[in-house]
């Protein structure tokens, strides 16, 4: 081996910064002790606002708690405050009209706006989960949630294993969960399809019930409560394509088996010729609903940002079938901050047995709903997030703004009378504000 | 109702798994390959230039989580040893100069360190985690690869140096 | 029904065999995953607010599912 | 040279200039001051509280004008075997590789000399007697080092000085670290640690006075973001010999101050400790001194 010039002495400043580094590296306690265990506390505060109906104010907590051997714990709460009217079903017509909604509540609405009826509701929900690393490429996460509101309760786990493949660029995940719901409407679980008649109760905060209403609860057939049970699964796989590259797919199954009713809502009879409303039936709805998704997703690093793009397939045996496109490009500036526009198109197609209302005298279907959810509903989100942090003040900072606006299609072919001059799935504008902090300690 | 859902997913699942689940052949004891890599100093480090009875070469890179906790140990290895025949070179892979002197000044590095962004020098060691790191002795034959970093394992590190110190 | 959701499990087998097998194995070396190491290389970069995102539309719309296998848990929908 | 005065144990003071704080008290017999680039009183104030703690903890752990701290048990060992804490093991460690490193020219048992030599600006200087007297008394090659047990041959004595000034600026530096994200500067008698740019991204920027003390302004400015910054001269104590100025800094081969030294020698390296060693060792090269601080990749002024 041909002896190169022997190396220039390596100068005395080499051997002085290991030495001075030493010295502080082996005085300085904090410099010595590893950190063993870190806890990240996470809050958010959500503000929800339809124009003119629901208003959703909701803040969330969250702590982590990791340990050095990889297990982690961790305790969040969400609470709800909802307030403001939900659409009851009921199909707007040419005049002033009154509705009374299932739980009895009787409103007042302008010719050709979406009937509505207030309501206000508190839900809390507590989630506990616990990710158990097993060896260097299992890991197993198990996560339990209970949750309150005045009218619905649920409990109910997921577990996952997670397995990591091939030096850890492959990775699959399969998952399952169960849900166990119970409903107990605030007048009792009404009979499908029945006559909705006003009432003179109405649930005491259930907001101003003008005169003459009377509780929907008569036709409820006595049962108070009803419960809902929701196995699922998720199998995924995810794979580090390039340095800069990760993709993943993820299949999941939702059975959801018992009331699937909304008992709140109405179908609007409606006369076959004038097409006005003539009076009202509560909703009813299958009790089972099997739901599948497949959901594509995409991170790429640019080096100045990451790119976030997922596509989601979904489809039931309701006959809903929707697509769903999410993109996000996170741009990171100056140290530590971010921006990440944001943009959400969704379209779904309508369930078998939605239709905006009954036709008087013509036999009633096994099945029938009016909620615009399970209509032919398209949907658009604008919004970014700004991520930054406070100078002198731990922890980072996320403020998120957002637009969604909903549409359908409001012109069915069997439209009758005036209905057909109506749009009878208006659309609904949406704002949301989110700000986010986190901090690990 | 059935899970028909459950028979095309284990398929799938089969498709995945079965091919990569045989654990990677252990290393058998081989020569540890050549380098001469840049130093902080503008010198250069060479392996076969190092007079020493046992050498440590530890792959780090600033973003790896691990090598935070590693940094410290291999410190008291080093304050513990130095003086008695090792040497530990902690060859850095990233890809600029600048996260990493940053990261050394967050976290002390009193033994030599060494740059080798394009990684060749790791990939001629084979390297499969990060932080992974070899023991090697006078002959630069390799003793023990430990990849990743894993507090229980460092006793039976400090074990082997120990000895290979007091040869 | 039956044909339609086998022909997409078909669909959904043959995407993924080159996904996962075909791609060279080690194309990724450990050392280069210094992108892939930051907080922001992730599918839920920000899980405060997609767990948010998420509860808002499965309460708007008729679908559901996605990330987390279950969810729910709510009158909302 | 006599001991200091009452050590001025006045509590620090924290006043606001434009927009950050700037922490003084006195220790170490020098002026002492912490800039803190935030607009958080109370973390200010937080960090000037743990700054001054730990430059009065040094200077009682390891002054050898104090009576009962561990360099005075040393000194006054005579002969016998001395047990010493971690923090004091690893600070004779870096004198021993220092030792080592310079080739016997940086030796904390100089500090026996002091007792022949008097550097208030006087002309007196020691017969060569008393010197050759002295200097069977100097030499780390005489002491006993088996870390922790420290064995001092009677008459010998130890003086950290050379090490302990740097050696708090970079303690406290890192425990002002450990509490706020804010960009510092510690600064102990001329002895600096930066810790990163100013929030504005702005460096900081520190004047080397003129060794002469001619009142003149900073005779020039150094701009510098992150590192430690050392100075070693005989700006404020020399004798004035056969018309020479001599520096109060020893040669321990010889017992002399070092001919031909410049006037100040400032050095930026990675830590304060690391540039006030090659300050010293520059320093102790006399004429070579620039010769050799070219060949250590570390920016220094000499004067």
């Amino acid at each position: 081996m041909q002896l190169d010039s022997a190396p220039r002495p390596a100068p005395v400043r080499a051997r002085l910064r290991a030495a001075a580094c030493l010295l502080l590296a082996s005085s300085i306690p904090g410099a010595r002790a590893a950190a063993a265990a870190t806890t990240q506390f996470d809050a958010s505060g959500l503000l929800y606002g339809e124009l003119d109906r629901a208003k959703v104010v909701e803040p969330t907590l969250r702590v982590m708690r990791l340990l050095d051997n990889g297990q982690s714990f961790s305790a969040g709460l969400v609470l709800d405050a909802i307030t403001g009217a939900s659409p009851s079903g009921a199909m707007p017509t040419g005049r002033a009209m009154t509705t009374t909604s299932a739980s009895g509540t009787v409103t007042n609405h302008a010719p050709g706006e979406i009937p509505t009826s207030p309501f206000s509701d508190f839900r809390g929900a507590l989630e506990l989960g616990w990710h158990q690393p097993l060896g260097g490429i299992v890991a197993t996460d198990l996560v339990t949630h209970y949750s309150r509101e005045k009218d619905y309760q649920s409990i109910g786990g997921t577990a996952a294993l997670s397995l990591d493949l091939m030096q850890r660029l492959t990775s699959v995940t399969v998952g399952g969960g169960y849900d166990y719901d119970n409903v107990f409407p605030v007048n009792g679980v009404p009979v499908g399809l029945s006559p909705v008649v006003a009432g003179t109760g109405g649930p005491p905060d259930e907001g101003p019930t003008n005169a003459s209403a009377v509780t929907a609860a008569a036709a409820t057939g006595g049962t108070s409560a009803a419960v809902k049970q929701v196995p699922s699964a998720v199998v995924g796989v995810s794979r580090i394509l390039t340095r800069r590259w990760m993709v993943s797919l993820n299949a999941s199954r939702i059975v959801q088996r018992g009331y699937l009713t909304e008992p709140y809502k109405i179908v609007s009879v409606i006369d076959p010729d004038s097409g006005t409303t003539v009076g009202s039936i509560t909703e009813q709805r299958p009790t089972t609903r099997d739901r599948r998704d497949l959901l594509a997703n995409s991170v790429y690093h640019f080096g100045t940002g990451v790119f976030y793009s997922s596509y989601r397939y979904y489809w039931d045996d309701w006959g809903v079938r929707s697509h769903t496109i999410d993109l996000k490009y996170r741009r990171d500036l100056a140290e530590e901050t971010f921006f990440q526009p944001h943009v959400r198109l969704y379209a779904q197609t309508a369930a078998d047995f939605f239709r905006f209302g009954v036709v008087q005298g013509e036999p009633l279907p096994t099945y029938a709903s009016s909620d615009y959810r399970l209509g032919p509903l398209r949907s658009v989100t604008l919004g970014g997030t700004y991520g930054f942090h406070v100078p002198d003040y731990p922890g980072e900072l996320t403020v998120r703004a957002e637009y969604i606006l909903q549409w359908g299609d409001g012109h069915p072919s069997d439209a009758v009378g005036v209905q057909r001059t109506l749009d009878l799935m208006p659309p609904l504008h949406i704002a949301t504000v989110m700000v986010g902090y986190t901090r690990t300690f | 109702m059935r899970f028909r859902f459950a028979i095309p997913l284990l398929s799938m699942l089969a498709v995945v798994v079965l091919p990569f689940a045989l654990p990677a052949t252990a290393a058998t004891s081989t020569q540890a390959p050549a380098f001469r890599l840049p130093d902080r100093d503008g010198g250069t480090v060479a392996l076969d230039s190092l007079a020493a009875k046992v050498v440590l070469i530890d792959f780090w890179a600033s973003w790896c989580e691990p090598c935070r906790k590693s940094f410290p140990w291999l410190s008291s290895l080093y304050q513990r040893y130095g003086s008695k025949g090792l040497v530990i070179v902690a060859i850095n892979l990233d890809k600029s100069r600048e996260p990493a002197e940053s990261f050394l000044s967050k976290y002390p590095a009193p033994f030599r360190v060494a740059f080798d962004p394009a990684g060749k020098t790791a990939e001629q060691f084979h390297v499969r985690a990060m932080p992974t790191s070899f023991v090697l002795d006078d002959h630069r034959t390799i003793l023990l690869t430990h990849p990743g970093f894993d507090p229980k394992k460092t006793d039976a590190i400090e074990t082997l140096v120990r000895e290979a110190c007091e040869k | 029904m039956m044909t339609r959701s086998r022909v997409l499990w078909l669909l959904l087998l043959t995407l993924l065999a080159p996904l996962v097998g075909g791609c060279a194995a080690t194309s990724v070396k450990p050392w280069d995953r210094d992108l892939l190491a930051q907080k922001s290389m992730r599918f839920v970069p920000l899980p405060m607010e997609s767990a948010i995102d998420q509860h808002i539309y499965f309460s708007k719309e008729g679908s559901m599912g996605g990330q987390e296998a279950g969810g729910g848990g709510c009158g909302c929908n | 040279m006599k001991a200091p005065a009452v050590r001025d144990s006045g509590a620090p003071s924290l006043r606001r200039v434009d927009d950050y704080f700037v922490g003084t008290f006195m220790a170490m017999a020098s002026p002492c001051e912490l800039l803190l680039d935030t607009d958080d009183w109370d973390d200010a104030r937080a960090a000037l509280e743990r700054v001054h703690g730990e430059a009065a903890r040094i200077e009682a752990t390891f002054s050898r004008y104090l009576d009962g701290n561990v360099v005075h048990r040393i000194n006054h060992s005579a002969g016998r075997p001395v047990e010493v804490d971690a923090e004091t093991a690893s600070l004779i460690d870096y004198a021993a590789t220092c030792w080592e490193a310079s080739g016997g020219l940086f030796d904390i048992t100089s500090g026996a000399l002091r007792r022949v030599w008097k550097f208030d600006g006087g002309d007196r200087v020691p017969s060569h007697e008393a010197l050759a007297a002295t200097l069977r008394n100097v030499g780390w090659h005489r002491v006993t080092w088996h870390s922790p047990v420290l064995t001092l041959p009677a008459g010998m004595e130890i003086d950290l000085g050379g090490i302990g000034k740097e050696y708090a600026v970079d303690r406290a530096a890192s425990l002002v670290a450990a509490g706020t994200r804010a960009p510092f500067l510690v600064n102990f008698g001329g002895d600096l640690f930066a810790s990163g740019a100013r929030r504005g991204g702005a460096t900081w920027s520190v004047g080397i006075d003129d060794p002469e003390h001619t009142g003149a302004a900073a005779l020039y400015r150094i701009d510098f973001d992150r590192g430690g910054l050392a100075t070693s001269g005989d700006a404020r104590r020399y004798v004035m010999w056969q018309g020479r100025r001599l520096g109060h800094i020893l040669d321990p081969r010889t017992g002399w101050p070092v001919s031909g030294a410049p006037r100040s020698i400032t050095v930026l390296a990675t830590t304060c400790v690391e540039a006030g060693t090659l300050s010293t060792l520059a320093y102790l090269q006399g004429a070579a001194a620039r010769d050799f601080l070219d060949g250590q990749g570390v920016r220094f002024w000499i004067l």
